[in-house]
């Protein structure tokens, strides 16, 4: 049985270590904070100028001053600090982020990864999606591994606009666990009764030594 | 050397000219000088370039200034909050030129810091970095990307005293100090206005010497994403 | 994730290598980290390149590591202080690479923000540049200064906590945010170590992101010029 | 009569205009802020890091942890602000800083700038100087027209390595106040009972439109 949304969530937060300075990206990945460990110490960046960012504020709590990179309501932490923007991406620019966790479009077997643009598409923009790829020290992906129309969204080389170029290092999909190794994807672990001829036929990108 | 004026028509007062480009801080609809924006709607100067992060929603923040059309170019990293926006840039009446949000920060920052470019691997391999310079350091390739200043910042602080000393409130600090030291003229509205000597000296996020004008006024602060928790 | 050590010495264990890169804050003997200076001229470590803005003077500060001849380079703006480091430098025994002052502040702030690279205008046509790539923007030189990292750095905070957040004291500060985020390591020394939540959370000068070790030690904070005025 | 050094220092506080930020150097230029005109608000730059420099501390007053560029103790006001380094020089090489006020060894007729470093003598570095002539909007220089040995400090070209090129807007002297103009000196200004012969006689470099 491949894994839910709430299933890849809990398997991203396994990535965590514990000490961590983590930036989750929108949707999905937002979900990891759910599923941290108890004795774990994670501090969770927010890239429009917070770190140690802490859960949905009550009705009473609500801050507008206090949001998110989602430009969701949050609260802050007894550790919180505040800081502009040009430091929150010299943070993530100079690889001080240990982690970050985010969605996507595509991703190539070489680690490329495309989530901001779909071209004759609405264009929104890539908000820090760019900075945090080529700024935070290990970045993993969660995403469905087809997308709508059943194609695989691990492919060989991206179709789409890039956001980065080779910043990817761990993907999971609601199929499995896949590493960018030298040669194309790896595949670290597969979701129950999932099997690698499933993985195989539903994946455009190379599998290596598997 | 008078910086506190009473109002936003007041500080704008002469300063405004059709095709200038401004700096605005904020991040979505969070820390943004809105009194500064609705003045420069009232205003009708036309052919702004902006810069910053979001362009606001349809009835609300820098949305207001593309109700009359008085937006020529946006540089932002994100725009999908503004239907309106989305509107005129597909009829071809706006322009928008997107940079990744930490390097729409740094040139603010550079700019204002008098530093006319600097290397970044965010972008590189990618649209964004297409006509751009690359250079290789220790063998990894980086985009070169320029110092960004603008005629007019217009930001939105806390606290504020006479010598133009500001302090932000949580994250809507965001763009606002970067903006404050790319502008050539900086005007900051700010909900108080404190006597010079209150604010902790060692924690004024921006100096005084970057604010020509300030004034004091009341902020609807809309939310855009209002998300809870039971209690 | 325990940052909270009891003293230098148990903060440098196992980080302390013969030739490695360290920056260290402070501005003449003004908020250096004079009880990790002391710790490392105890461990006996050699062939050291350190950035620093100043050398210390002869017996305190930075000048006692030259005092057994454990520094092979320093990288700094003004060492005029410092006797001992003026006779190692004409017998050979020491590099100096001068850096102006600012360039120095922004090779360590970029150097800690990722960006290899940046462009000033600071010594073009000077000794300074040469060597080094210029160019031309908007008409005017500028020359290529690079980002600097440090294998350690070693700052002094007037208040820490155990998340490694960090304020500073006047003009104790200088350069100590930009050494603490361009070490691989940071180490901090305090004058007091307060409950996390005690420092304002908007007024962290260092978020703990950049310190990974934090010990609290008393000062002696030598004051090289003393002048005052009549009561 | 020439000018002392107080009568340079107070011809020189003639270059401030009310509102201005200024970043004073070590020497004579410390001394202009003896002559500020009362009813201007005048702020100075310290570029260790405060704005809003105030004069020596009483005895009661000294505090370690406030300096000057100078490492001398002073004192803070209502206004100050501290900062960083980094910040320090963003202030003062994005061009914020209304005037800087000098000291010199050798000035040349092209407003290139001397005064850090004597090839053969101890070189003790350039600290802030290159920064603040490089980005402060206006440069005053201060300094005896002529050194030790009766030779003038304004050349043709300065024969020391430069602190910057091109740098320097106005010199002020123990002869007079000179601007530098397209091909070379122009007097602006002479000092009690020092003429225009004797100017030309004790200056290398070219005097302009005089």
């Amino acid at each position: 049985m491949p894994w839910d949304r709430n299933d890849m969530a809990a398997r991203a937060a396994q990535e965590l270590e514990d000490g961590f300075y983590v930036n989750l990206g929108i949707g999905i990945p937002t979900l990891v904070s759910n599923y941290v460990p108890e004795d774990y110490d994670i501090t969770l960046q927010s890239e429009n100028g917070m770190l140690g960012m802490g859960p949905f504020p009550t009705e009473e709590e609500i801050d507008a001053d206090l949001i998110n990179a989602g430009k969701q309501t949050v609260t802050e932490l007894e550790r919180t600090s505040y800081f502009s923007s040009s430091q929150s991406f010299a943070m993530i620019r100079g690889g001080h982020i240990n982690l970050s966790i985010l969605g996507a479009m595509e991703v190539s077997e070489a680690g490329d990864l495309a989530n901001w643009m779909i071209p004759g598409r609405l264009v929104k923009g890539m908000g820090g999606a760019m900075d945090l790829v080529a700024g935070v020290q290990r970045i993993v992906i969660i995403m469905d591994h087809a997308n709508k129309a059943g194609e695989s969204k691990l492919l060989k080389k991206c179709s789409l606009p890039l956001t980065g170029q080779g910043v990817v290092d761990r993907i999971i999909t609601n199929l499995g666990v896949f590493d960018v190794v030298e040669g194309g994807l790896k595949v670290i672990e597969l979701a129950p009764e999932v099997t690698m001829e499933e993985v195989l036929n539903k994946t455009e990108a190379t599998i290596v030594g598997s | 050397m008078k910086k506190v004026f009473s109002s936003a028509d007041e500080t704008l007062n002469g300063v405004l000219k059709d095709g200038m480009t401004i700096a605005a801080g904020g991040f979505g609809l969070c820390g943004i000088p809105e009194n500064l924006i609705a003045a420069i709607k009232s205003s009708g100067v036309k052919e702004l370039t902006i810069a910053s992060n979001n362009a606001g929603v349809d009835d609300f923040g820098l949305g207001l200034l593309l109700q009359d059309r008085q937006v020529k170019k946006m540089i932002s990293s994100y725009v999908g909050e503004n239907d309106l926006f989305m509107q005129q840039y597909l009829a071809g009446e706006l322009e928008i030129e997107f940079n990744p949000q930490g390097t729409l920060a740094e040139r603010l920052r550079a700019g204002g810091a008098g530093i006319p470019g600097f290397y970044t691997a965010t972008g590189v391999g990618t649209k964004i970095a297409e006509g751009k310079e690359t250079k290789e350091f220790d063998g990894k390739t980086y985009v070169l990307e320029r110092g960004l200043r603008a005629d007019l910042a217009i930001v939105k602080a806390w606290k504020g005293d006479a010598q133009g000393n500001l302090t932000y409130r949580k994250t809507a600090m965001n763009f606002n100090p970067e903006c404050a030291t790319a502008g050539k003229i900086t005007i900051a509205e700010v909900e108080e206005i404190v006597p010079v000597g209150a604010l902790d000296k060692m924690q004024i996020h921006t100096p005084g010497v970057y604010v020509q004008r300030i004034f004091a006024a009341s902020h609807e602060k809309r939310i855009e994403q209002r998300t809870t928790r039971a209690a």
